[in-house]
């Protein structure tokens, strides 16, 4: 059947139902998640060996800010129409990755005005 | 706004990332870039906020505020020289926060996840957990809490450690099989005392490395986080923050020549056999603030080599004021930074920029040896392991091997510090009775004002 | 609905039906393609730009030579089973995208030979 | 092989093309880097004949036979003077081939495609066509069909151009609601009429940059593709070669001092009110191989500057020849690379290295030029536009602010070419009637094994 092609007669009516039902959001298969992990972390070491020691603390404390985008998951887990403890959790994982993120940036950017010129 | 549009602003998030590391790669640059990556933040968190799953936003909101409240006091407070503890915490929170996550949508789930949700949802909660206690115990080694340095090391620590993560391992293909929260938790919590375990055992001389190391892994923990809620932002940014904390664990053990495996699990403590201090202390010169403005004075080429004693003294601002004196009278004056010199790498960068000293003027430790013979006055202030020739002459030392700056190769050293105790590797360093060697004894701060009143005066 | 969380009760079940008969694969969503094509995009220009001139001309006939994935897609379509036209058009892409594989990597090859001392 | 198992073989094969081009950053591991990326392709081919939809394999046997067999023998006798038009040609054939798959594709169709496919579609078929026909124009300008030579860009060129540019986005739109195979071949028809007017009116001094281009749409089309059907192996390795492309582009641009929208709608041919030759060429002093050998003799640096003509005589090996006997009277020679010396970037370092010079003599511009005046004898071979002082001192030059190897200030500077006639910017070089330069008329090949002959002799 020729899936990879996208392609298929049963298989392409029976996906469109579904596309509906989710509203076009498939959940990610874990291949296609690999493929951008392998991809990111490619990019990642290629861009920060280019980095200067120099700048090797901000970037510690900026790359931590970063790591703080669980903050998008902690939204959607404490933003769920269900409540509860899972919110409470969400509510708890909000809190410290808003501490990362805000913290991480503005004190990266105090160390980083120093270098200007 | 339509899933779509969710994904499109992910995307445009992540081109933020990426841009704002590129940024980093200069000093010129490195504001903007930083700024870049907090756009790209903002821009992933209203277009989470916009999706139609999140419905009540009390504590969402209560929680950015708290957050935002906590981060933006740390971020302003906090002292310069206090930064690797701060990195260290903020890690901490960052793994907690991939742990809750997964914790919050397993306990959400009601169908049968799949095997690789599954996996995904323990790794986040393992990777998470062993980084928010290593996090805690390298924040309390660093700020020397009392109570940190009471915590031994068990016995049979590396037994213990790999029995915990074999019964990690058991666990689960436990919750493979059982998909239920209490399982979850249990792992979270083996993985919180193997967290504890892996760092407790680590000499503070090593925190830097572990610190990093968690850097790398609050970023895989949020990619696994991400895999756990099909998320390309969080696989995306997380992956770039485990490859930034990698790239920086190997800069420093390079710099300290050692291996990773020998870091984390290799034994700690100086080496029993070493010639001790009363051994090598034997021609110990001291000198005084007078005698080293003369020295500067007739001097054409001074280099100021920093370490952690400089940061202990928050000596920086003097030290700038004492350059532009040096300069004002023709001499020439550059730094020398070691790599792993202070607490964290690029430490001593952010210090001596935070004095307003230009960014050229700090040398990389090849740069400096390259010509060092040629160096009339060099400057040691408050830096020991990363300028003891030991690691260049003695095969037997716990740090040979280690490049070091050649400071003893200068036609006059002068070693800034308070005493003759030793730097963090624990060892006595023959430099200080070098024959061209002198001490000056007093705190890093006072020292450099001392110079600086005896250069205007004499 | 919590589709972001890729859980929800209604759609769980008729995702998991979908899945069985698509066999776990789902069409690239555009933005998940689009997500890897930036990332490679970004990879590209770092990985390129850190190569020599002197290497520039067997890095073109070698990145011609990898152009030439299009021989994936070019065996999809010469072996469906409906044949015909299609598999015709499958044919011309075979033949062509097998000569830019095989003479792109085969002259690179001749090329860095010489480069090898 | 199932679905996912296929993905995965894909992701591998992406790793191996990444390591490849990774290689690719230094000579040494060139060679690996090269097999890295075959692996990588026939990784992704093995997994696509396993895959479930590949029920005949007739057709795929006897074209991987036919293709195998072209590509092959092409590869193994093709000289290396003609590798740039060796490229442009499997440039297109990749082109086309991207454009059949992705209209054998459309063919196969029966539910109504969504939009973002029918636009992919599109995509593919359009950049495969103008790369197709485009890079056709580029291989007979190259290899300098007449017939070629005989086809002139009609007067009103870039508004035909456009009104082609403008009827392709008409047609998408109708084939967006009418997705019939029928639209996709006319489209297809129109942008093979684009890409053969697009080219036919650029220069052939600025096919290189062409052929570069037309490489990085090759990428982009096998990338379209990938949406098309779905597939992450053709999107990333097209990105891949797209973003290799461009850098080329850019770097052949810059070494120019031109933009690209010059070159693909600039004006071409010399500038009319440039001097004429008969004005540039009053000083010409010619000399014999005797002259040289005497000069080379008693001569301590040489630098040997490469140009197309080197190329067209096929005198790589003379030269090695040359090099060894004066590196064995103890003379220093080296060679002065231009980014974009003969007919593609880096074409002088392949023929060079064919000859078995080793690389580090290969120096590039900036480094050559640094020291040039204390060049004794600077010797040209075949080298025109790159080595014109126009373009450094003469604002008016059509070829101003383009860098060039400051030939002309080595204490002597010897040019072989045939005759006075220019390079391919068609513009007279003052050069050759400089003070400090002398001519040597005659064959690259002939006129270095003679100056050989003289220089054992004497
Ligand atoms: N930076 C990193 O990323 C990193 C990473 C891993 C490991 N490390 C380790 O950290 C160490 C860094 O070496 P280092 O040379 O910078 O420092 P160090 O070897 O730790 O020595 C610091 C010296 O500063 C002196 N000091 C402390 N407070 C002072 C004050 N107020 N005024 C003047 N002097 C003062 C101390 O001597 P007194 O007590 O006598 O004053 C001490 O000997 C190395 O062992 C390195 O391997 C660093
Ligand atoms: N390499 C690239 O990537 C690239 C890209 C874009 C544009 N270009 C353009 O290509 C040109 C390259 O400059 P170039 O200096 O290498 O070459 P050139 O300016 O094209 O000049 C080549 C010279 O070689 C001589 N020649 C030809 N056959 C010869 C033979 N058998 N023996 C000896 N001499 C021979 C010709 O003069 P006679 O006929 O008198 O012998 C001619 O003047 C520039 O205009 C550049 O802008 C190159």
């Amino acid at each position: 059947m020729n899936t990879l092609l996208a392609f298929d007669e049963k298989t392409a009516e029976t996906t469109e139902k579904v596309v509906e039902v989710v509203s076009q959001v498939v959940p990610l298969p874990l291949v296609i998640g690999l493929t951008i992990l392998i991809l990111a972390v490619f990019l990642g070491f290629e861009l920060i060996t280019k980095i200067p020691p120099t700048l090797h603390t901000p970037l510690m404390s900026g790359s931590n800010a970063i790591s703080g985008i669980t903050l998008v998951g902690a939204i959607l887990v404490a933003g769920t129409e269900h409540g509860g403890f899972a919110a409470f959790l969400g509510f708890l994982a909000v809190v410290m990755a808003t501490v990362n993120v805000v913290g991480g940036f503005l004190v990266t950017h105090r160390m980083l005005q120093k270098f200007k010129r | 706004m339509s899933p779509v549009w969710i994904n499109l602003s992910y995307l445009v998030s992540a081109i933020f990332f990426i841009l704002g590391l590129k940024g980093m790669t200069r000093p010129k640059t490195a504001v903007r870039g930083n700024l870049c990556g907090a756009i790209g933040m903002l821009i992933a968190i209203v277009a989470t906020l916009l999706a139609a799953e999140v419905v009540s936003f009390a504590w969402i909101l209560v929680g950015v505020l708290i957050g935002s409240g906590v981060g933006a006091y740390f971020a302003t407070t906090i002292k310069m020289e206090k930064m690797p503890e701060m990195v260290a915490l903020f890690n901490g929170f960052g793994g907690a926060a991939s742990m809750f996550v997964a914790g919050g949508d397993f306990w959400l789930r009601t169908g049968d996840p799949s095997s690789s949700v599954i996996i995904s949802t323990a790794l986040a909660g393992i990777i998470g957990a062993v980084t928010l206690t290593g996090s805690l115990v390298a924040f309390g080694k660093l700020a020397e809490f009392q109570f940190i340095k009471k915590l031994k090391a068990l016995p049979q620590q590396q037994i213990i450690n790999a029995a915990l993560a074999v019964l990690l391992l058991i666990l689960v293909s436990v919750i493979l099989n059982n998909p239920s929260s209490g399982w979850y938790w249990l792992i979270v919590l083996v993985a919180l005392v193997l967290g504890y375990m892996l760092t407790i055992s680590i000499g503070g001389a090593d925190m830097p490395v572990v610190i990093a190391l968690l850097n790398s892994y609050s970023g895989l923990a949020a990619a696994a986080t991400g895999f756990v809620i099909g998320n390309t932002i969080l696989i995306i940014a997380g992956s770039l923050v485990g490859a930034s904390g990698l790239i920086l664990t190997q800069v420093m053990c390079k710099a300290m020549n050692r291996s990773l495996p020998a870091v984390l699990f290799g034994s700690l403590g100086p080496a029993v056999d070493g010639p001790s201090a009363d051994e090598v202390y034997t021609n110990v010169k001291s000198t005084s603030a007078d005698e080293i403005a003369m020295m500067l004075e007739v001097a054409r080429k001074v280099v100021i080599v920093p370490g952690y004693g400089m940061a202990v003294a928050q000596a920086q601002h003097a030290v700038r004021d004492l350059m532009n004196l040096l300069q004002e009278k023709g001499i020439e004056v550059t730094f020398g930074i070691h790599p792993v010199a202070g607490r964290m790498p690029g430490h001593m960068n952010v210090l001596l920029a935070e004095a307003d000293i230009p960014y050229d003027l700090l040398l990389e430790m090849d740069e400096i040896n390259s010509d060092i013979e040629q160096v009339d006055v060099c400057l040691v202030i408050g830096a020991n392991d990363t300028v003891n020739p030991d690691a260049r002459t003695n095969p037997q030392s716990p740090i040979a091997g280690m490049p070091i700056i050649n400071v003893d190769k200068a036609k006059t050293c002068v070693v800034i510090k308070r005493s003759l105790s030793p730097g963090f590797a624990g060892i006595p360093n023959p430099l200080f009775s070098a024959d061209n060697a002198l001490m000056f004894f007093s705190d890093g701060k006072q020292a450099v004002m001392d110079i600086i009143t005896a250069v205007i005066e004499g």
